[in-house]
């Protein structure tokens, strides 16, 4: 278990009854796509809130380059160099595909109590965020306001958002959905490279996206990682097609 | 944009050209008229800020407009009959200088909303609103009963207090005072609107977890736009008192928090040009109403209304059709 | 009728500005709208009363609501001095207001005749030869009912009243009359309207009497609250928690209480009996306090007109001095610093067939002036 | 500082907490379910007032004026939510405050159009009136003791409302998960506007009841509101427990405060100065105590994060 960018320690959360996570530990090496999957209703909104900072563990820790950020919050995290995209887009939607993109460059700048100087004549905030806009191919949506976007679309804004912050780790939580068939092969092909820049923890339904892209792949039913392993291990895992595999064809 | 521009400089000509006007005409009472208009928009430029920009729906903002006021009151008080207002640890003496009762005002609001802020911007929503009305309360509770300077019955100076160069007491010139400190706040604000801060802060009132996850704390943006915005409310204030010569707990109250915000709405949430059009459709609703009926709050109910129930941009959302992008 | 169209006339002038006017353009005032209106429309109704049966016609009144917001009040006065040009200013209800109209107003030249508010600063080192207060000074009726509770052998009273400039005047007020001891003294919040808790400790301070100001609905929570509380300790008060337009609402709990009045309805003289019955045949209810108060002012005005031209300021401050005209109170003169020199009467509450109202039952003080003569050096 | 008048003052304080838990339960029941403030809770107070007295000056009965209170101010409730709240459910808070912000100008100039400017009149009915003693010799008005028995007496009444009723059970549903009372099959326009009709009535109940011992007149809804809200802002919004624990707190903060604070400060100041300090202090001492409870809980004593 070397290079562990990311790693999470027998966390467990519980809302009264409920036991969201029950102990659960995760590693992200440096250059994998590490997918986490499991039912609705898993556990695994709650585990990526968290690692993002959202949500305090009730027990364990969260580990990020060998620093032990659990009592950091998101602000704190994402300055660390946390990427993440959210499951449902969460964009300013006045804002147009550019200003979403120059406001991850600020943020990824910092210096943000500048009271005179108008941001979006900035070349150096407008460079980065057209590179990232044209690494995700949303380059001639750029003056299109977000909340006019299509769903897929505002996915990739997502991911061109993180991008903007060149973080050491990307968490994303369903990057795919939304997107029609060509764009979910586009952005694999993406992601597939993007691994190389910054590990990726992968939230998916997908799950050609998930066998086909994922280094290693974690099963998560009832709060609990009931198996870890390679594409192959993870689908001839018995216990995994019992528990959630099976049920797949079903939902 | 092309035409919301052009609405915002006929605006700000309007402004200038009506008061001019009255003084050709001498008319000095519609110049006092256009002084208010200046003054309560700029007050509503400042809410502007928190509220358009920021999304703080701030019920209290009175308090702030009313500081400005007292700090006006309480300078020129001292000044006017001698008296330092501290004698200890160091000597504090009162002042007729209008640049310098702005700057004590602007900080002394700055400082309130401060406070204020710190304590409020931990809740969102309608707790942020009740709170920072209840606080206004406090603000307005404490000026009636304390004693020192007039209580309910307000502070009178006598005479208007004074900018370098210029008579103060002349209507116009006075009315060209106010418009100009508009005019600047105006243009540091249309600045400021564009800059690296005021586009995160526009983006944490659309999406505060966004700002958080590119790693800028929405918290440190509200507070820093709340004290620019109390302190340039305090301005406001600070003006309104030596318009009148007078200043008193009134200022402060939740009615005078509910008319500024009012100013926004009539003109167009978010347009930095709202408040100054609000205003000015508020003087002359008050003028031109107050002169029809002893009642004529229930029509400015129903009027305010229906603003808000159909005509969501303000006057000049109608006039400027659709808001589109910032860009 | 008669006196709509004057009001009428007035509005109509006040549009059209006419700057050529012969006669005497007065510029009123007063609260008509929101809390507190019922004040300034019975100074209102009393004063254009007299203009109304004097057949004046060189008189003209541009009437305007403060909404008893001082800065309102301060820009109406802007107005009327800039605008409407007019000589004489009147109707202010409150002290605040008038604080913030009067210095600068009297400043420009203009005449001032309150109907109403007297505040200390005014009356002493405030004090301006075109300020004319035709009402009282603040202190007066709480002077009154000092004297007052000695006459009725009280000698440890409790006082209260609400902790704001006007209130703390009153209590001032009552303790330089006063010569007993005090009981407890406290200062409400201003426009509270539970005083359950001052109750309280007014029931456990062993009182002999109970000394109050508090205006407007203040008092009538005050006086249905302690009505019901068992403490029967008797209370003394100045007219303002009594008059004519809110006894209706207190109803029984007043019933008895001693309040201090410079004027009532049943003054026995010529003016005051052709007054009740005329303003009541105008306006079909019975004249209050600040319906007189109103109704001097306008005939303290017209007696001046009479004999001296507004544009001859010393001439007409002369005549405004000299006070010669019939007061509905019976004599009147003013003091040195302008204000009434008068006597002051002790009410009863008491119930007429269905009405509530006061009589008059005793003299608190007689030709009283004011304390602050002495520091006002006119 | 007798025990006797200790004990009359808690029992002051807790007079007013239930008179302030009338109101602030209206409002916090209604934004826990719509999501809406509402500025004119404090209109509806005044309007149950008048709704009393002129019911109690046709009539001379005051169980009719206050049967008149809740009928009335439930009906003007019922038409803000239909004409105007209704509209305003998607949109921001800035709009449903300045909304019912022109709805205080609106009822408060009407009222005044309709009644005129003076107070008007409405009495204790006689079988309440007067004192009664208690334990210890406490003299103490038997009004204000039936005002605090019939506050309790609501409050066990709503807690069983939303405890034990189908409608509380949609109430509770609609205050957890908007979208899902919809999928109960509840019709939520027609709950809407009941829950509202009742939050107004709770707030005209309480102005007929305080009308009877205050002035009933117009403006007195605004100063109880903005207590309301402390009492909602200290409980937690959307907590009727809450509503009850913070408006006794502030009952007895004010009360007390108003009381012990001038005598405080009388024990080492001249007593005029002692006077104001204590007063200016004191009328400030709800709103400190707000800030104290937000420092530490931001969401409220009973609120959800």
């Amino acid at each position: 278990m070397t290079d562990a960018v990311l790693e999470i320690r027998n966390i467990s959360k519980s809302f009264g009854a409920l036991k969201a996570s029950n102990n659960v530990s995760l590693t992200l090496r440096a250059g994998e796509i590490h997918a986490l999957i499991g039912p609705n209703g898993a556990g695994k909104s709650t585990l990526i809130k968290q690692i993002a900072g959202n949500l305090r563990p009730d027990e364990g820790t969260v580990w990020f380059e060998g620093k032990n950020v659990t009592a950091l919050n998101t602000v704190a995290r994402a300055r660390l160099g946390l990427g993440r995209t959210f499951q449902i887009s969460s964009l300013a939607m006045d804002y147009t595909v550019l200003q979403n993109a120059v406001l991850g460059a600020l943020g990824k700048r910092g210096k943000v109590f500048r009271f005179f100087s108008p941001v979006m004549k900035d070349k150096k905030l407008l460079a980065a965020a057209n590179a990232a806009l044209a690494q995700v191919g949303l380059e001639e949506f750029a003056h299109y306001r977000t909340s006019d976007l299509s769903h897929g679309q505002r996915r990739q804004l997502e991911v061109a958002v993180a991008l903007t912050l060149a973080p050491k780790v990307f968490l994303m939580d369903e990057p795919m959905a939304g997107l029609g068939g060509e764009g979910s092969q586009r952005l694999m092909g993406f992601l597939d490279t993007l691994r190389q820049q910054a590990p990726i923890l992968l939230v998916e339904h997908d799950m050609d996206a998930v066998f086909a892209l994922a280094d290693r792949i974690s099963v998560l039913v009832y709060g609990s990682i009931i198996a870890t392993g390679t594409a192959d291990e993870i689908r001839n895992n018995p216990e995994v097609r019992a528990a959630y595999l099976g049920e797949e064809d079903a939902e | 944009m092309q035409r919301e521009q052009l609405i915002n400089a006929t605006t700000l000509l309007a402004l200038l050209a009506v008061p001019l006007w009255a003084w050709y005409v001498d008319e000095p009472f519609t110049i006092t008229l256009a002084t208010k208009v200046a003054i309560f928009a700029l007050a509503g430029v400042g809410l502007n800020l928190a509220l358009g920009l920021g999304g703080l729906v701030s019920f209290g903002h009175a308090a702030f407009f009313g500081i400005g006021g007292y700090a006006m009151g309480i300078l020129a008080s001292h000044a006017q009959t001698y008296t330092p207002l501290a004698s200890w640890p160091f000597l504090l003496e009162g002042t007729k200088s209008m640049p310098v009762i702005w700057l004590v005002a602007m900080v002394m609001s700055g400082l309130a909303a401060l406070a204020v802020g710190a304590l409020s911007l931990r809740t969102t929503g309608v707790y942020f609103i009740m709170i920072t009305l209840a606080f206004g309360q406090m603000f307005f509770y404490f000026a009636i009963s304390w004693p020192a300077y007039g209580g309910e019955d307000g502070l009178s100076i006598y005479v208007r207090n004074g900018f370098p160069g210029l008579n103060t007491l002349d209507p116009i010139q006075f009315f060209m005072l106010c418009y100009v400190l508009l005019a600047v706040v105006l243009f540091f604000f249309a600045r400021l609107a564009k800059s690296p801060f005021g586009m995160a802060l526009n983006a944490a009132r659309q999406n505060d977890e966004r700002v958080q996850t590119v790693g800028i704390t929405p918290y440190r943006l509200r507070l820093v736009a709340f004290v620019i915005s109390g302190a340039v409310t305090g301005l406001a204030g600070a003006l309104f008192a030596d318009l009148n010569r007078f200043v008193s707990p009134t200022m402060l109250s939740w009615q005078t928090s509910g008319e500024i915000m009012v100013f926004i709405i009539l003109g167009g949430v978010g347009r930095l040009y709202g408040p100054v059009i609000g205003a000015g459709l508020f003087i002359m609703l008050e003028h031109f109403l107050g002169g029809l009926s002893e009642f004529w709050h229930v029509y400015l109910g129903v009027l305010l209304l229906l603003v808000v129930l159909f005509a969501r941009g303000g006057l000049i959302g109608l006039l400027a059709g659709k808001e589109v992008a910032h860009d | 009728m008669k006196l709509k169209t004057i009001l009428m006339a007035a509005s109509v002038a006040a549009l059209a500005h006419t700057a050529q006017a012969e006669g005497v353009k007065v510029g009123m005032i007063t609260t008509l709208s929101g809390g507190g209106a019922g004040l300034g429309i019975d100074v209102r109704d009393g004063f254009m009363l007299a203009i109304a049966q004097s057949g004046s016609t060189d008189i003209e009144v541009v009437i305007e609501d403060d909404q008893r917001k001082p800065d309102v009040a301060v820009q109406l006065a802007d107005r009327m001095i800039q605008s409407d040009k007019v000589d004489i200013l009147t109707g202010i209800i409150w002290s605040n207001l008038a604080m913030a109209v009067v210095p600068s107003a009297t400043a420009q030249g203009k005449f001032y005749l309150s109907p109403n508010a007297g505040p200390s600063p005014l009356a002493g080192a405030g004090c301006h030869p075109n300020y004319f207060n035709v009402a009282w000074q603040n202190d007066n009726l709480h002077e009154a009912a000092g004297a007052y509770s000695n006459d009725a052998g009280y000698s440890n009273t409790f006082i209260l009243a609400p902790n704001y400039p006007a209130g703390q005047d009153a209590l001032t007020g009552f303790k330089r009359f006063f010569e007993g001891a005090l009981a407890g003294e406290i200062y409400t919040k201003l426009g509270q309207t539970d005083y359950a808790a001052e109750i309280a400790q007014i029931r456990a301070s062993g009182a002999d009497s109970v000394f109050f100001f508090l205006p407007g609905g203040m008092g009538i929570s005050f006086l249905k609250q302690y009505a019901d509380s068992g403490v029967d300790l008797p209370l003394v008060g100045p007219a303002f928690s009594f008059d004519q337009g809110i006894l209706q609402a207190v109803g029984d709990a007043a019933l008895g209480v001693m309040n201090t009045s410079q004027w009532n309805k049943d003054i026995d003289n010529a003016a005051n009996a052709a007054f009740v019955t005329s303003f009541q045949a105008e306006y079909g209810r019975l004249p209050s306090l600040y319906a007189s108060q109103g109704f001097d002012t306008a005939n303290l005005l017209l007696s001046a007109m009479a004999v001296a031209d507004v544009n001859d300021a010393d001439a007409f401050r002369a005549a405004l001095e000299a006070a010669n005209f019939d007061s509905v109170r019976g004599d009147f003169a003013f003091a040195s610093n302008h204000h009434p020199i008068q006597d002051i009467y002790v009410r009863e509450v008491i119930k007429e067939g269905d009405v509530y109202t006061n009589r008059i039952v005793a003299t608190g003080l007689t030709d009283h002036s004011n304390a602050y003569v002495a520091e006002c050096s006119m | 500082m007798s025990l006797i008048l200790i004990i009359e003052q808690t029992l002051n304080g807790i007079q007013f907490g239930v008179m302030l838990f009338l109101m602030a339960a209206g409002l916090t029941l209604i934004f826990g379910v719509m999501g809406v403030i509402n500025l004119a809770h404090g209109s509806l107070y005044m309007i149950g007032a008048f709704a009393a007295a002129a019911v109690a000056g046709a009539t001379g009965s005051f169980l009719l004026a206050l049967a008149a209170s809740l009928v009335v101010a439930a009906i003007a409730g019922a038409l803000i939510e239909l004409t105007v709240m209704r509209r305003l459910y998607d949109r921001d808070h800035l709009d449903q405050v300045l909304a019912t912000f022109a709805l205080i100008l609106i009822f408060s100039e009407g009222t005044r159009w309709a009644f005129g400017s003076f107070p008007l009149f409405l009495d204790i009915p006689d079988a309440l009136s007067g004192p009664i003693t208690l334990p210890f010799g406490v003299q103490y008005p038997l009004y204000r003791l039936a005002i605090i028995g019939i506050g309790l007496v609501v409050a066990l009444g709503l807690f069983a409302l939303i405890s034990r009723t189908r409608i509380g059970m949609q109430i509770r549903a609609g205050e957890s998960d908007r979208e899902m009372i919809g999928a109960l099959g509840v019709n939520i326009s027609v709950l809407y506007t009941l829950v509202f009709a009742l939050g107004a009535a709770l707030a005209g109940f309480a102005g007929a009841l305080i009308g009877a011992i205050q002035s009933v007149q117009v403006g007195m809804g605004e100063p109880v509101l903005i207590l309301a809200f402390v009492v909602v802002v200290i409980g937690g919004i959307g907590s009727i427990k809450g509503a009850l624990v913070g408006a006794l707190l502030v009952g007895l903060t004010d009360t007390l405060g108003r009381f012990l604070l001038p005598s405080f400060f009388g024990l080492f100041m001249e007593p005029s100065s002692a006077m104001s300090v204590g007063s200016s202090l004191s009328s400030m001492s709800i709103y400190i105590l707000m800030a104290a409870v937000l420092l530490f809980k931001p969401t409220g004593l009973y609120g959800s994060a």
